[in-house]
């Protein structure tokens, strides 16, 4: 768990209320920070985020915009270069792939290609991820895709406090920012600080020590390997649980820190397997921590399936919890 | 054109066909919206209630060897266009026995006995596959048409600007059906759009296009006659809105922050069914014991689809990644 | 709209001016050919040779607070925008020295100083960035335009449309300028657009437009006057085709196998410079040494821009990863 | 080298003009195949590919297609579910973003969302790669990339045999599939036989056979890594060259064979490092063959910057010879 705070007055709410009160702060404190997205504001957001923002104010810093993923993502860019701090919502990461282009081919390439005259300080927030069974076209998991991309960098808060507290800090920052909510996390509720505020976005967080083996992961997943632990727990296998919190760039100190006293890792990620983050983690421990290492690296991935509909169908595409504790006892020669 | 091709044929037959493909349609989503709360069906479920006089009056012109492409709101274009209520309702439970073999769910009806191209959850998405499909038809000089439905929030999406150019451009055999319920999810036409009138946006684009009331089932149906007669005969596309209106929720996750109650009710009574009902009856074309045995039909063929559905099976586990590749002979 | 303020101040100083900047953009052109042949230049190089009445008529007519968008045929716009012909060249030859300093090439000049925003090599990619930059004003109330430039082929892309929406309904205040130059590499306007009247096109979105001969630099300008000040008294946005032509190739990779040289001699001989310094010339406003002054003039800051970019220093090889990511304090 | 074939006359030819012969031939053997594409007709194909087919062919099936990637590449989805076979070029790998909607959300999915009913029988070609100096938006290799999607294959012809031999195999698969042909390529030219036909699209290949050391590859890196297998094995280093071919699905066999052999292994892949096909590969190794390797798997990939134009740096960003010879020695422990 996070480094404890000085003591004061907590709060109970749900992830969707804390990043709601990011972006609540987020206007109140900066008159250049606005809100840009397809239905963010009369609708209240497609997963309720942004519900009541449009009263409090108003529709030019709470925008509605048509169906038109490119050309948002795209005035976002251009308004960041202008100055502005816009938060560009897109519904779903499956919408993401229409605004890519610009995302790619503009947002991380301007400032390189201009030799530093012009940078986007653009957040671009999206939900990613499974387990609503809203199948093949709205259920992926491509932060870690997007994680390839030099220019940008990608965050995947899994904690209400990262909820909180990622958006201010990725809205100070010069360069583009994607924000990457996983949809099972909306709902958790949980206490947090009344005061709670920025945090820090470039260091993994150990959110489970343990001697026995690193289990690496972020955003939705980060529950169930929780989860995983208690369970190896119960084992006597004392499990290290490290939340990646940043996908880009990738906070290797921690990481091999953690392998390197553990001398054995799972890497759990949504993504589909093949080309999935979970590989760039498992190349770096080996480019980095190879001769530290007790046995092979596993992997916990979605299956390599566009997801189906079905409940049971959906749920066995997915990392879960046993899939976890399995790869964990296989990688400790306990399988 | 020919104008007689394209008259209406308002037997008394035909009306009641008319009438009872809405009712299906209509009595069908009243029970998923039930089943929805039972949890049997799960995931988005966009219902199409308001809208029916749009895929009835269209569907039923077209030909069987002609095409259909919907959006995510397609129960009603799939049962018009001759998906059995049981595919569709198994489907939508999730079990192989639906049309799509359970892996689609309520946004992802296909059907390939009716050349039924879905079912695409993504705004916009189905119009370039359109165009694809019209595009081997006009290559291979088959005579048919290809239906492309979608709602006005797709006319701000680029996939719209490209697809219509290239139907114009390249004269291919598409019948676009812009389905206009004023709203995109709770953005009304006019916060998405600066020409609001989507016929004459379209228009723009040097194809021909006209604008119904989607909410009179004649009107579309004659609509549709003129636009599919044209269509096939010029190899030419067309665009036809249908102003029509949703009167339900969005999907099952929608609070209806963005339109007064006082709206809906009014358009509630400018319904398609009510209407055409209504008119039949004051002209005496139906009688009250003939919507009873609508009714008594479509409960049963309903009644049977949910036993059917109830009694699917689940896809094994193991069989999980089927039907990403092709199963091929090795 | 205040007739006075658009019409063209067409006094001797300012003929020059116009003439001046025309050439200067051709002899720039003339010797980046020269160079690529060299090897001195490389990658893709686009050159503006027949439309240099477009930028030169649109850009001076812009204040210092706006903004300018090109796409990768650009170097005329950063020239009558005011970037040195120093550091366009030195930016040719990937010296540090260049306006992007060194990294971006032809297709991706940038010039901070001056609100020139690239130098974009995707077509269309410019568009959506400009409705931004202009949102950005429109909100915090500053009067700025920003002017768009792109190529007809950008018409047919998504981006476009979903550009021209937004300007449209947000009231946005952009100048896009079309330079409709007839082929989009090889390919004709007529293979392209269903819709081949752009400025017509354009005002489908409900926005001011029109369509000006874009080889006569001061219609152009005259048009430009009128549209810098209605975007700048309305906010909203105003689309300008101009009719123009490439004279040369589409790139230094181009046979140029889809069209007549007898259709490029044609067009060659209204070429904006021909057609400006003859009229000028018959209309004794000019004389031959002003021309002849302009020249020498031209060549000496070509030498000088020659000169430095062969004296440009190379970023070091240990810097290549630099500028993917701010550099800060920490 | 592949296998020997029965001896046949063989014919002079540049890579491009083997991509021209294989649509060529697909176009006269199969009156459903069509190529369409941004001047792919009257131009004669941005890098000069399909030249002289327009004559040949004419506008239907040699179809010039507007300024739309996204129309286009969904244009061939439809025509190819309803029975046509369309070849699509997209210029360059950068605006195949553009039509990323259509290729991930539609090609890849609907076979399986379709529970079968409908498969898309669909090649996608692209140009990839940097080394023309063509800066910041044309110079990528994605290739990697796609290969994270299931549902679609992705090929990486690096021969003239792959050049005129992949295309007639990729139509015939029942699914899309996108083929890669680097931009520093198609000038490459070499024998080929005369009457050269398909060839298999599942299996990598093994160029040169070696025992010390697995360099695996593809695309327009192969050229790189044989030349450093030679200056390696000047220096008595013998170095196993695998072209992989197949990005999507990857033959494992043939990796695992080899790394069990050799031991050791470098990674040679244009795509910027984090998250590259490279990575995929070393863990599936750790996963497969990890108590078979004596060192740690080496990756030579480009640098994380949006390609710069200068040569000096863009020759930085890329890999290189030099570094492939490192990497080999450095795993060696010859460094
Ligand atoms: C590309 C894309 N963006 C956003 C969404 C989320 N979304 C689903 S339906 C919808 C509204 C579409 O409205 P319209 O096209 O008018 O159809 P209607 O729902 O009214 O039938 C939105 C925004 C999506 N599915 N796809
Ligand atoms: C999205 C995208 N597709 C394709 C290309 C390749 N390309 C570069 S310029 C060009 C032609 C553009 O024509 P037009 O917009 O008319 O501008 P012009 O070159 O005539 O000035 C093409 C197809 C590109 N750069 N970007
Ligand atoms: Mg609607
Ligand atoms: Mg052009």
């Amino acid at each position: 768990m996070p480094a404890a705070t000085a003591p004061s007055a907590t709060i109970e709410l749900t992830y969707r209320e804390a990043v709601r009160e990011a972006i609540r702060d987020a206007l109140k404190r900066d008159p250049r920070v606005f809100l840009m997205g397809e239905d963010v504001g009369r609708y209240g957001g497609c997963y309720a985020v942004s519900k009541g923002l449009l009263a409090e104010f108003g529709p030019e810093r709470i925008r509605d915009t048509p169906l038109s993923e490119s050309g948002f993502t795209g005035a976002g860019i251009g308004a960041a270069i202008a100055g502005m701090r816009p938060i560009v919502e897109v519904m779903t990461v499956n919408f993401s792939l229409l605004a890519l282009d610009q995302i790619l081919n503009t947002a991380a390439t301007v400032r390189h290609m201009s030799g530093n005259q012009f940078g986007v300080p653009l957040v671009i927030r999206m939900a990613t991820g499974a387990g609503r069974q809203l199948a093949a076209q709205h259920s992926h998991s491509l932060e870690g895709w997007y994680a390839h991309i030099p220019g940008i960098k990608v965050l995947a808060p899994a904690t209400l406090e990262d909820a909180r507290g990622m958006l201010w800090t990725a809205l100070e920052d010069p360069d583009p920012v994607l924000i990457f909510e996983h949809i099972m996390l909306y709902n958790m509720s949980g206490k947090l600080a009344a005061d709670a505020g920025p945090v820090g976005i470039d260091k993994a967080a150990v959110r489970r020590a343990g001697r026995d083996i690193s289990l690496i992961t972020y955003g939705g997943s980060l529950w169930k390997t929780i989860e995983a632990a208690s369970a190896l727990a119960a084992e006597n296998i004392d499990a290290e649980v490290i939340d990646l919190r940043s996908l880009r760039p990738l906070d290797d100190a921690t990481i091999m820190a953690s392998v390197t006293k553990t001398r054995r890792a799972v890497i759990v990620d949504e993504g589909w397997r093949s080309g999935s983050l979970a590989a760039e983690i498992c190349t770096r421990i080996v480019e980095q921590a190879f001769f530290d290492l007790d046995a092979p690296i596993g992997r916990v991935c979605s299956e390599e399936v566009p997801i189906p509909y079905p409940r049971h169908l959906e749920e066995a595409a997915l990392p879960q919890t046993p899939k976890i504790v399995a790869a964990a006892k296989a990688a400790l020669g306990r399988a | 054109m020919n104008r007689t091709d394209d008259r209406p044929h308002l037997t008394r037959a035909h009306s009641l066909e008319l009438l009872k493909q809405m009712i299906r349609i209509s009595r069908f989503e009243d029970k998923c919206a039930e089943l929805y709360t039972q949890e049997k069906i799960r995931g988005f479920l966009h219902l199409y209630d308001g809208e029916e006089a749009v895929a009835v009056g269209v569907i039923p012109v077209l030909e069987q060897r002609d095409r259909v492409v919907a959006a995510y709101r397609e129960h009603g274009h799939a049962l018009v266009r001759g998906m059995s209520m049981k595919a569709a309702l198994a489907e939508m439970y999730g079990k192989r026995e639906g049309c799509s073999g359970g892996r689609g769910g309520s946004m992802h009806l296909f059907d390939r006995a009716t050349n039924f191209y879905g079912g695409n959850a993504i705004v916009g998405g189905g119009l370039p596959l359109a165009i694809g499909l019209a595009l081997a038809d006009r290559m291979r000089g088959e005579k048919r048409v290809t239906a492309c439905f979608f709602g006005e929030g797709a006319a701000a999406e680029g996939e719209f600007h490209e697809s219509m150019n290239l139907a114009a451009l390249w004269s291919l055999p598409v019948l676009f059906v812009c389905e206009n319920n004023l709203y995109a999810m709770g953005t009304a036409l006019a916060i998405s759009e600066s020409e609001t009138d989507i016929h004459a946006k379209a228009a723009c684009y040097r194809l021909a296009s006209e604008a119904v009331d989607g909410m009179d089932v004649v009107a579309v149906e004659a609509a549709a006659r003129r636009a599919v007669h044209a269509v096939r005969e010029t190899v030419k596309p067309y665009f036809l809105e249908c102003r029509t209106y949703r009167f339900r929720a969005h999907s099952m996750f929608d609070a209806q922050l963005y339109r007064d109650k006082a709206e809906v009710e009014a358009w509630r009574k400018k319904g398609p069914i009510v209407r055409f009902q209504g008119w039949l009856e004051q002209n005496k074309m139906i009688h009250p014991e003939d919507v009873a045995r609508i009714e008594a039909e479509v409960a049963a063929e309903l009644a049977e689809a949910v036993a059917f559905a109830e009694a699917g099976t689940w896809e094994p586990v193991e069989q999980l990644t089927r039907y990403t590749y092709a199963e091929t002979a090795n």
